[in-house]
């Protein structure tokens, strides 16, 4: 008990790891990761880990959920059952359920679903390890897996969570933080159009720290999108790369 | 569902700072709460806003705490969306719109700390209470988070605990006393319409909304908060709606606070 | 043990609720109380309380149980969670898969299906208050919401239980009677026709007895019946009273 | 299914007075049981009534009272109707129709009392003995209620029940000593096929009738009764074809009585 | 412990039941005992009884499974609830499933589903009894159904088990050598093409031993395969004599 | 699925001795194992084999001993086959083709003998360890069997038990020693495409197959077989290729020894 009470989540503006209160975790983003996929990416925040696979636009199964003007956007959240500390069973719980179907909105505001009408656009998102913000984890993977599959859209979504621990507000919150901290707020945010697509928030929190926390957690998302981009742009440089020795493959042809 | 033509019509009202319905954007429907509406539940509150209807009861019974928790109660919030309610419900299985309903409501309970969990342990470790709120929609007249909130904190303040017998099991029916709450958590869902925001929106205007963000809060704190739909709130907009949010929580606090007499 | 035996259920011909044997509990019945479903209606006896919706003639899915000559009536009989003492699991239960099956076999004998080929006409009943004869309550709250829904019925079913207790043939079981008496005989009954529409019996009884409880069962049904069309006058009453001032209204503008 | 035309000759026939099958109304179809068919069960009887078959197992396990009989075992009846037995059975989880031959059986066995449950009590409040009874019809040759109820009947009395060993554990295939069954419970079931009425009916009967009530007796008192189907009984029939019910049931249980080596 | 040790399987060259190493047990085989399936029968390896029934070639449900040029083959193996020790609870479970597969993969290879595209044809077993090699026991009452359905198969196909007792090979495994014996290595046998159809092994066993294993399985499945023929032609015969018999009336009629 | 054109060309090629792919019928794609992979397990492996990417995870549990093997820990294996590995995948509860996976590597494991079950005893009859071991495909490239198994006995060699607190309960993330393996079991499994047969198939090779045969093997045993597929093996091609399964697997195994640095 008394250990516990003198135990300090941020002593002198550093936190339990180390991260400044405005830090977020080290980040490794990745395109490509599943073959058989359209598209697929994996992020990681810390110990954090998402996987994510897009199989479509394809045909949609059952035939009377086709919405003929649109792409139907289905997006499925969960757990690898050794992400976590106790087994979690397969299969989707209320937890997930809820998840997916956030996330799913989120991403109905930025993908071009006019484009594929009839169709269905399947987002999977697996966590391999989960150490807080796995949702934030899982939309970052799915945004660059959609892109990674060169399925149109606004914006890349970019997901981060602002908390309150100890009593001040902090980005990222992960480890001893999440279970002792006071509040977690993830959010998913469209930088190109300043727009907020999921908010959700537990905890007692005051309207000056909430406004304080959404800003930071917004920066947060700035700073992921552009990891997010670097890594697309890594792709893209791999494919230039095979193109132009493609070419000069053609050269030598000649 | 409802046709476009009615959707457009919302919307185009909303844009020149209308209601079909001829509300104020902030105005909510009467508020009604009848306390004990379900005399085998625990406790039970049917809460009425305009059209829309939401029983919610509350049962205890006697069971084991989870590991990392065990000198506390269980708390448990359950919603079905019926058929009953609405020609929209499918039979079967919670939607993720029941599941959403029950875990918004959950929270805002839950986070509030409006429940003193470590009162509802019998036995540490062993056993202790175990309390499920049901939330039932009878009809849906649009805005069922903000009616099942309520309906949901006032069926808590409605519950009397049971004695318990001999070998440790609930006597249904008698009262070892009350349920003590230490906040009023109430939600307020603030629903996007077009450029427009509006509260507690009725069945079409719910239907015609691109987003909303349920805010639910007690006195001096925001507690928990939700987006919804598939249309986004600009970043500053948040704000602005959270605020208004948490100011009306606190006028419907003490409506609510009249009906149950405290 | 000793308090139990002197404990006496029927006392000089009374109830422990002081009602004589063939006594129905106190009714309440009324329609329109689901304004989003096309009929709905409450009915309650005592402390039994049942609520009914029904929506259709619509579409009926899945399309290959459409039938192309009559409508198919869809019934669901279902216990709020909060209806009993120990908390119901929601999700339909073997008890109440059968008890929705033999009150949809009822229905089929009175409401005019063919008149909505290839439609679903479906009737959700919800006890929200049990105490006894909760399949009858929500057939009495089904008959009225039948009715309030408009669709062409031969008569209204009316829905009453009878029992033995302490020896005795009594109307309408309730509280310890249900749980400590010996038989109880739930019936649907079509006055209109003499007809039994629906019939179950547990317990232990005699031919005499049976011939005894099942007249008690049918007056009770009458009793209820003209209670039900009681409240489906108000109704049109109502009704009546908005077109009379209407068609005033209507006068005024002339 | 039979066919519309099939129906109709069936329901002309018995507006006449007759059956094609040529047996009377009241006439059920031979009745064979075989005792012990299914060895890995504690208790097991093979019923055949026709081309109808049905098997009933009886299986026994150790396990906790229900909280209001502490001081009693528990019994539970379960049917399945596996495809094997109809082209119109579908698999899957239980039908309602199956749901219906196992409640319906269930109340019959239960409420005639003829199983002693408080001899199953092995602790009080701790263990009793767990009996299983499953419904597992070979062949619907129609009146699987009647043929269901009586197999059921029959392997309860076949049932030995096992020895336990230290811990506490049924040692399968030992014999503490018989189930003993104090009443005979033996369902009939009238079917109402246009005006006529009658017992027993084939596969093809079955389909055709509108409406049946299944009456299950004992000596000297009915203990369960359920009407099925979309057809009615007029309310002076219900009594008649009841009274001959119970007087069939008298017959068929002193068949079985001869069958069981009573 | 010490009875335990003392407890010889296999005593003198003969096993617990007092059979031969190679020697199947008693077995009784019997068609058409479902009358209303289109083909049934019931098949018996001392308490190992399985009973089968096919229904089809019919219109497949659900239609997007329907196969525009061959008949889709479903197996279903399930228990008897009462058929072990200890009750099976009603319903798949990962080993009936598994077990339905591989049955269902065997019967392919030797039915002609091409014969009737579009239909479903589909075989159910129960295992009404289990005393080892269930699945076994579950494919011989199968293949007899399957031509008591009047189905056109290459041939029947057999099945039989073999093991490692007391590290002797052994035939057709049963009570205790099938708790306590090392190995159990059910297969099914196509005799007229020499064919593997269905082989899974557990347990630890030499390449030696099981190829011997392998042999006296075969051999085992050729034994097996004559009591089906010999169950099927009992029935042709009896359709003969019915045949004759109506011959024989056709004449009188003249 | 693949086309049958594609189909086709692939058994032309296996007529002639060849995989498009350029390897031998008998050849392995390179093997890759990295332990660790996921850091709540508290053991878990990533294979590579070509493009198909296998991640295995074991979780420890506390638990009741089953009564038949009252002084022995529980091992469990499952698979689930969600959508994210491949196109052809469902969501929903496991395929048969995930229960297969999961039992036929189970079976591998349980009967080589390779985890001393008894050594997970914590107090007899009960408490003891609960082993979960989970597959999860994160890319189906084809041969998801010996991928699966490969990476099921890395992330059981990788396995750390936790100590337990005061409770009994796991402190996860703790190390009270390793989990001991006895011997490497190792499935390979042989398709048949037509009359060739071949190791290790991409996904389209495995798609264009008849028939395969899975053999695991320890040194000196075969420990589990398992059959599939609606194509046919000869008695004599079934000896064949099970020696030669039992050759590669000792293959294999040594390359596996090598990655996990025994």
């Amino acid at each position: 008990m008394m250990a516990e009470e003198s135990k300090k989540l941020i002593t002198g503006g550093r936190r339990i790891d180390g991260r400044a209160l405005d830090e977020i975790r080290p980040m490794a983003a990745r395109t490509g990761v599943i073959a058989r996929a359209n598209g697929s990416a994996q992020f990681a925040m810390g110990d954090t880990v998402a996987i994510a696979a897009v199989h479509g636009p394809r045909e949609m199964h059952p035939k009377h959920m086709q919405d003929p003007v649109r792409a139907y956007l289905k997006y499925t959240y969960a757990m690898a059952p050794f992400a976590t500390q106790d087994r979690v069973k397969p299969g989707p719980s209320r937890r997930s359920t809820e998840i997916s179907d956030v996330s799913r909105q989120a991403f109905n505001s930025v993908v071009f679903l006019e484009e594929y009408p009839k169709t269905g656009i399947e987002v999977y998102v697996e966590v391999l390890q989960a150490n807080a913000s796995t949702r934030c984890a899982g939309i970052n993977a799915a945004s660059m897996a959609l892109a990674d599959a060169g399925i149109p859209m606004a914006d890349l979504i970019a997901s981060c969570s602002a908390g309150k621990v100890e009593g001040q507000i902090v980005l990222d919150v992960a480890g001893e933080e999440d279970t002792e901290g006071e509040v977690d707020l993830p959010i998913a945010y469209i930088p190109r159009r300043d727009e907020i697509a999921l908010l959700q928030m537990d905890g007692l929190i005051t309207l000056e720290e909430f406004k304080k926390a959404l800003e930071l957690a917004k920066q947060g998302c700035i700073k992921i999108h552009e990891t997010l981009v670097d890594a697309l742009k890594e792709k893209y440089r791999h494919i230039e790369l095979s193109v132009s020795s493609a070419r000069s493959e053609d050269k030598e042809d000649v | 569902m409802i046709t476009k033509l009615d959707k457009e019509f919302i919307r185009t009202l909303a844009r020149d700072g209308k209601r079909e319905n001829g509300r104020r954007f902030d105005e909510f429907r009467p508020l009604k709460i009848e306390l004990g509406y379900a005399k085998n539940a625990e406790g039970s509150a049917l809460v009425t806003l305009g059209e829309t209807r939401v029983l919610a009861g509350v049962k205890l019974s006697v069971g084991t705490p989870f590991a990392d928790t065990a000198n506390e109660g269980v708390l448990m919030v359950n919603a079905e969306l019926g058929p009953k309610a609405s020609p929209e419900f499918e039979a079967g299985p919670p939607s993720a719109q029941a599941i959403e309903l029950a875990r918004v409501i959950d929270r805002g309970i839950r986070e509030s700390k409006c429940v003193d969990l470590e009162a509802l342990c019998i036995t540490p470790k062993e056993k202790v209470w175990i309390i499920s709120v049901d939330i039932d929609p009878l009809n849906d007249g649009g805005n069922l988070m903000d009616a099942g909130g309520i309906a949901a904190i006032a069926a808590l303040y409605n519950t009397k605990i049971p004695k318990l017998d001999e070998d440790g099991r609930p006597m249904f029916g008698t009262d070892a006393g009350r349920l003590k709450l230490r906040k009023i958590p109430v939600p307020v869902t603030i629903y996007k319409i077009g450029s427009a925001v509006v509260m507690d929106p009725d069945f079409e205007e719910a239907e015609a909304a691109d987003a909303r963000l349920t805010v639910t809060s007690v006195d001096g704190f925001l507690c928990a908060m939700q987006k919804g739909g598939t249309g986004n709130f600009k970043s500053d907009e948040v704000v602005r709606v959270v605020e208004s949010a948490y100011g009306k929580a606190a006028e419907l606090r003490s409506a609510i606070k009249d009906a149950l007499g405290i």
